[in-house]
């Protein structure tokens, strides 16, 4: 039987083979290992969801626990790899970077353009994302859009424990700065992962459910709500190509617009808020490149304009359901 | 000749008097450039400032990497960067040292060290501690030079580093170029301790004031900061004082400035003439051998904004190359 | 021979010359050595403005500077103002332009001393007292201690400083008890005359550079005004081989030794917490109305442990020592003589014997 | 006797995890005349889509199984019987028919694949049955044990299958310390001496029928039979684009073509097929080791082994090639002197896929041959 891993799991595996791979591989973030400079354990956290425990001990001065400052350490991962490392810098919640968003925008994302070509930053940002958590507005959205509109930046996504290591190892080895993003609410969630290392390449959706009456674009934790939706759905006749872009920068539109191409309907499901989202930017594009395919209106499924609420009440009702993805479909059936 | 008592060899002497002379003619050039509506965009001149960059780079090889500022020519030159190269980028030309796209804030050249001028104030001291966390991971002995001006040295980015670096105890040099403005807003207004060394102290760093316009106060200090650092000793600050000899950006017209300000910097506190007549005096140099150097530099300049003129722009296509090593 | 200290015509000022980049030079780097914050600075002025306010003291003149020392004090004062306090005396600025270098303390004194004020405290080290006195003439100075090598300058609380001065320049202590005599080094390079408050050292290194001193291998001769073996510095260096007080009418000379020609080797801390073994050739004391001239050509000539001159083979350099130099206000004198004679006494129900020191 | 009479059709287990299957969709209707190995349905698993064949001969009597709708592996989904058997008889097996309980974690470790060290690495390997006679399944240039799927389980039957994952391929180790064709069969020998199998029965396909020949040139003794199925090594032509393809290939999109061109019916590439292939291909280390491989038996394009005159009628041999084969010439069969040769209609470079039910039956008979 292949051996299952949740994505806590593999993520660590992914850092943890990398760095036994690569010595110009190291991690750094708040508490990655924790417990510095106390009278107690070391590595008493490995990350504030423990995705990091136990790589402290095993790669002895890679594992670099930061002052809370990121400003100062995410531009130190990213002065390091200008200077050849490979550095993967964990900013906690990806809320955080309006605390070192010029470091990342303004620095990692402009040094290949603004240095005529002759530089290189392989830097990965890993972070939490998503909302479900209970943690409200500042420890809860999505902004994946908001690097995704950013030249310069890749951005990934994954939405299972497989393609979390794959994805990460190959932002580790890819030459340019990766936001990678992990939903908070699928480090849990075990799918069969290979002992081996494996890198997933970027801009390769994956179709994770074919059907040929409609198309369901998504990435992240809403991919498994879509997959509830289109299993509901299948019950009522209805088939649907589900794709998890993966990856959201580079982006495969070549796969939606295949895809879209056959069913010609589309929904667009993003955990984003809806304006400029993934969801608008994937909609616009099929809407210029398969207008004519299109038998339907493209619908799109996001979180509300609000920041994310706290309590579960309302929490609940702000991320998008798989009733809500069921009922968009159908309405691009006409029913 | 009299006996050197200086502690550079002639050679060094005359090195970073060219160096100095070089950075003041491209500033000048590009001042007179920049009135005649030659150049696009703005630029920052380092004319006046030469003797601290010049004094500190004389430290450093390749392998050490420096973070500088918006007012980074000076830096650029000193570090090695060709200067031809310099001169068509801030022209816009696709032989610049960017190809083009990065301009006057800008220019880089990872293959000297220069890890880049910054648009963005404080930007360059996290990127100058990540220079110094990798050569302390590789052990190479290497060293990161952020350059900070005082007015971007209250930036959130520059103090969070001074913690990180003392924390990691990196080898790191901070440099404060105080030449006293933040663009034109006096460090005594916008600085509520005006005191950098007093910054260092307060996250543990030991800090140095020097006269930014004495070269050999500034070598022998940055010599002494850098061998440290080099040495696993850590991270410590160097505040320069010095002048600005010209505005903020070119088209300033410094109306901050106190009354015989400008012209007292000038005749006085001219960091290349206090070097020139202190080496001269020494009878180390002749004032002959100096002048040679100047012409040297006047006609390098003269090249290369000859071949900036005259090289021509990136072409379309280039616009959309240089976004991702590969995507 | 001593004027009174208190004006007769006019109330009395004082002046305050704080140097706001003393202790900032590279010794923070090699040695560890204090880097005193602008804002303990200005609260060292503020302690002092308010004892002289205390002591009647309306009239302060302060040196301007660009380090940051004056926006706290006027943020105290303006703190302390709008809490309808008048714990401060009125504050003037000296006109004159800021150059940031230690010339801006030579034309404060100056300045200072046409004014007529009637005492200065400074703040900084030897080298800031040393800047204070070129340009003071006779006026008394009182010195706080806010630099790397503080061999001139006490070290107390400044309160009591502000006190001593306050209490004398109001004329409630005597001149003669209130101000004592110093010496200090001449050294002549060609016409050229530069002064020093407690030590001269020849060194071989003749480039002023970082200034500071530190490489011992450099030393080759030190003379001083006085011998303390409680300060560091060169002055350490004789105040180990033969103590001599700042009162003794004479200095001491210190030849460095060669290489294997020691007399006696010291264990010195010749900066701070820094301990260097120095071979010495020979001393002797060194008396005013002697002339010397250093035992080598070419060189640099440190003053309170700065390097200020370099010499070649070229030029002539002599050195001699003079007593009654410049004037300083004695705060043990002036506490003590403020104590036996009540001077501090609110109420009065007893009077107390009329003490002299 | 009605058991005989009445074969029933149930959900097959293809692979090692299958433990459910959809039936999307029925290739005859019930009433229709069914030869063996004729496909009736396909199914699709979350690894693999696939026809399925008739295991035995008669008429469609039933189609229980609905279109779409997951059934467990050993579900009743059809039944064949002779026209004679009644309805009512039928009825009652169909009714009566009771699916057996799923496989218990203990027998699952059973069936689990093994690793092994031999000269050359880790390899992985599975066995199955229990038969005296010992069957070594070698697959292809790309492959792994699980393209035998539909294969080992009929082979089990009468012998004890083995098949093994070439060194850089499926889960054995991705170095590969000798990438000719000579190297491989060392491996294999290595892999036989380390499991304490004296002589076996060869069945290889494709790059693995070169090995298996190579086998038996350099070892002899080690060999009761082979059975080649689309083989390397009897000729120099080779579509070269193809195998450089493989090795280049990164996305599903680059696959979807290149996949096609191994089956006769294309519409056999599932999605399911291109995600396991480029899960396998993303392993650290599998590039590299499927060029120095092409590199080893391909160089410049040309098969570099060619082995058909080390054929010879001590060791019988059994060629199986599908006519539209269109990686390996199915004219290289003439090249195999003095063997038995099968050449499979509707079948391309993978027969022993597409036309399982057939392959099966003709290794059986070789192996029951050469026994």
């Amino acid at each position: 039987m292949a051996r299952k891993l949740s994505m806590r799991q593999a993520i660590n595996e992914a850092l943890d083979q990398e760095m036994a791979r690569d010595p110009t591989v190291f991690i750094m973030g708040e508490d990655i290992a924790g417990g510095q400079g106390g009278q107690g354990e070391l590595d008493a956290w490995g990350g504030p969801l423990g995705v990091t425990k136990g790589l402290y001990h095993k790669h002895p001065g890679r594992v670099l626990d930061t002052p809370l400052s990121e400003s100062a350490f995410v531009g130190a991962a990213i002065g390091a790899a200008a200077c050849g490392m490979r550095p993967v810098a964990e900013l906690m919640f990806l809320d955080f970077m309006g605390v070192c968003f010029d470091q990342i925008f303004n620095q990692a994302a402009k040094f290949k353009y603004m240095f005529g070509g002759k530089a290189e930053t392989p830097v990965v940002v890993r972070a939490m994302v998503g909302a479900g958590f209970r943690a409200a507005a500042q420890h809860s959205q999505m902004l994946t859009p908001i690097f995704t509109h950013i030249p310069g930046l890749k951005v990934v996504c994954p939405s299972n424990a497989y393609d979390a290591k794959g994805l990460l190892i190959q932002s580790i080895r890819d030459n340019d700065p990766v936001i990678f993003c992990e939903h908070k609410n699928l480090y849990g969630v075990e799918t069969e992962v290979p002992e081996e290392s494996y890198a997933i390449p970027f801009a390769e959706a994956n179709v994770v459910r074919d059907g040929d009456d409609a198309t369901i674009v998504t990435y992240g934790l809403m991919v498994h709500r879509a997959m509830d939706a289109a299993d509901a759905l299948a019950k009522k006749g209805i088939e649907c190509d589900v794709i998890d872009l993966r990856t959201l920068s580079p982006i495969d539109w070549d796969t939606v617009l295949d895809s879209v191409e056959r069913t010609g309907r589309l929904v667009c499901v993003d955990e984003a808020n809806p304006r400029c989202s993934i969801a608008s930017d994937v909609s616009a594009k099929v809407a210029q490149d398969a207008f004519k395919s299109l038998k339907a209106g493209i619908g799109m499924v996001t979180a509300p304009h609000t920041p994310v609420p706290f309590s579960p009440a309302l929490e609940d009702i702000y991320i998008p359901s798989a009733a809500q993805i069921s009922e968009a479909v159908q309405r691009t059936m006409g029913k | 000749m009299a006996k050197n008592p200086f502690p550079l060899s002639k050679e060094k002497l005359l090195d970073a008097y060219r160096t100095m002379r070089t950075i003041r003619e491209f500033e000048e050039r590009l001042h007179t450039e920049f009135a005649k509506g030659e150049i696009p965009g703005f630029v920052h001149l380092y004319a006046g400032e030469e003797a601290a960059g010049t004094g500190i780079m004389m430290h450093l090889t390749d392998k050490d990497r420096i973070a500088s500022t918006h007012r980074g020519h000076g830096h650029c030159i000193a570090k090695g960067v060709d200067v031809k190269s310099m001169m068509a980028e801030i022209f816009g030309k696709a032989a610049g040292a960017c190809r083009g796209k990065g301009g006057s804030m800008h220019i880089a050249d990872l293959s000297k060290g220069m890890m880049g001028a910054n648009g963005i104030l404080g930007a360059g001291a996290p990127l100058a501690c990540g220079a110094g966390l990798a050569a302390k991971y590789r052990g190479d002995g290497g060293v990161g030079i952020s350059f900070v001006g005082d007015g971007a040295s209250n930036q959130g980015t520059f103090l969070e580093s001074l913690n990180l670096a003392a924390v990691w105890n990196l080898p790191v040099i901070f440099v404060v170029e105080n030449n006293g403005y933040a663009e034109s807003t006096h460090r005594d207004y916008a600085v509520a301790v005006d005191s950098y060394v007093d910054r260092a102290a307060g996250f543990g760093l030991p800090g140095v004031t020097v006269d930014g316009t004495d070269f050999f106060a500034v070598y022998e200090t940055a010599g002494e900061v850098i061998k440290r650092a080099r040495e696993g000793g850590g991270p410590s600050l160097l505040e320069c004082k010095m002048v600005r000899f010209y505005g903020h950006f070119e088209g300033d017209q410094q109306l901050y400035r106190g009354k015989g300000e400008l012209e007292d910097i000038r005749a006085n506190r001219d960091c290349i003439k206090l070097f020139a007549s202190r080496i001269v005096e020494a009878g180390v140099v002749t004032p002959k051998e100096l002048e040679k150097i100047d012409r040297e530099a006047a006609q390098l300049i003269e090249e290369a904004a000859a071949f900036a003129k005259s090289a021509p722009p990136p072409a379309p296509a280039e616009l959309l190359t240089d976004v991702y090593v590969s995507y | 021979m001593l004027k009174a200290v208190g004006g007769k015509t006019r109330p009395p000022r004082v002046g305050i010359i704080a140097n706001p980049v003393s202790a900032r030079d590279i010794r923070r780097v090699i040695a560890n050595a204090t880097s005193l914050q602008i804002t303990d600075r200005a609260n060292i002025i503020l302690r002092v403005l308010a004892c002289l306010k205390a002591c009647g003291v309306e009239e302060v003149v302060m040196m301007p500077e660009s380090g940051g020392v004056r926006y706290h004090v006027m943020r105290g004062v303006e703190r302390s103002k709008n809490r309808g306090e008048e714990e401060f005396p009125n504050i003037t600025y000296l006109n004159m332009l800021v150059t940031g270098s230690a010339a801006d303390s030579v034309l404060a004194a100056q300045l200072m001393r046409e004014d007529e004020v009637s005492a200065i405290v400074v703040l900084g080290g030897d080298g800031t007292h040393r800047a204070v006195v070129t340009g003071c003439g006779g006026t008394p100075i009182a010195g706080i201690s806010t630099g790397t090598n503080n061999a001139f300058p006490d070290h107390r609380e400044p309160t009591i400083t502000g006190l001593a001065v306050g209490l004398s320049v109001t004329g409630r202590i005597p001149a003669d008890i209130a101000l004592a005599p110093n010496k200090k080094l001449i050294v002549a390079v060609n016409d050229v005359e530069e002064i020093a408050l407690v030590d001269v050292a020849f060194v071989t290194e003749r480039y002023i550079g970082a200034r500071a001193l530190w490489r011992t291998e450099t030393f080759r001769e030190l003379f001083v005004t006085f011998a303390d073996p409680e300060v560091i510095g060169m002055s350490a260096i004789a105040g180990l081989l033969e103590p001599v007080s700042r009162r003794e009418p004479c200095g001491l000379h210190v030849e460095l030794a060669g290489e294997g020609a020691a007399a006696v080797s010291l264990n010195v801390p010749i900066a701070p917490g820094m301990m260097r073994q120095i071979d010495v050739a020979s001393w002797r004391r060194f008396l005013p109305g002697e002339i010397a001239q250093p035992k080598i050509e070419a060189g640099s000539v440190a003053l309170d442990g700065e390097r200020e001159v370099s010499f070649s083979e070229q030029d002539k350099v002599t050195i001699r020592i003079a007593e009654h130099a410049f004037y300083t206000v004695d705060v043990s004198a002036c506490m003590r003589y403020a104590a036996m004679n009540g001077l501090m006494r609110t109420s009065v129900t007893q009077q107390p014997e009329v003490w002299t020191v | 006797m009605t058991e005989k009479r009445i074969v029933p059709i149930v959900m097959p287990k293809w692979g090692l995890s299958m433990k459910e299957g959809k039936l999307t969709s029925w290739l005859v209707s019930p009433g229709a005349e069914i030869k063996p190995g004729d496909s009736i349905l396909e199914i699709e698993t979350d690894k693999i889509a696939g026809s399925f064949e008739a295991p035995d001969g008669g008429v469609l009597r039933r189609a229980v199984g609905e279109v779409d709708v997951v059934y467990p592996v050993k579900a009743l989904i059809g039944v064949i019987a002779d026209p004679s058997v009644p309805d009512s008889e039928i009825d009652e097996y169909v009714s009566g028919y009771v699916t057996p309980p799923a496989e218990d974690e203990g027998e699952a470790q059973a069936d689990a694949p093994q690793f092994v060290d031999v000269d050359g690495g880790k390899l992985r390997y599975s066995m199955k049955g229990e038969g005296a006679e010992k069957v070594i399944l070698i697959h292809g240039f790309g492959g792994d044990l699980v393209t035998w799927m539909f294969n080992i389980d009929g082979i089990a039957e009468s012998a004890t299958a083995y098949a093994l994952d070439l060194p850089g391929h499926g889960q054995s180790s991705k170095k590969i310390a000798d990438p000719s064709v000579a190297g491989l069969a060392r491996t294999v020998v290595s892999f036989m001496e380390s499991l304490g199998i004296e002589k076996a029965h060869l069945v290889g396909h494709s790059l693995g029928g070169a090995i298996a020949m190579e086998v038996a040139r350099s070892a002899p003794a080690r060999v009761k039979s082979m059975t080649l199925v689309a083989p390397a090594g009897l000729g120099p032509e080779i579509n070269i684009d193809y195998i450089n393809g493989f090795v280049a290939a990164n996305s599903r999109r680059d696959l979807k073509d290149l996949l096609g061109k191994l089956f006769a019916d294309q519409s056999l590439v599932s999605r399911q097929m291109m995600d396991e292939v480029l899960k396998y291909k993303r392993l650290d280390g599998v590039v590299p080791a499927l060029r120095s491989l092409a590199d080893g038996f391909a160089p410049g394009g040309k098969q570099k082994d060619i082995l058909s005159a080390s054929l010879n009628a001590r060791i019988p041999t059994l060629v199986i090639w599908g006519k539209e084969d269109q990686i390996l010439p199915v004219a290289h069969a003439a090249n195999a002197k003095g063997a038995q040769v099968e050449i499979l209609e509707g079948a391309g470079h993978m027969p022993h896929m597409e036309k399982a039910s057939k392959v099966t039956a003709l290794i059986k008979d070789q192996i029951a041959r050469a026994s």
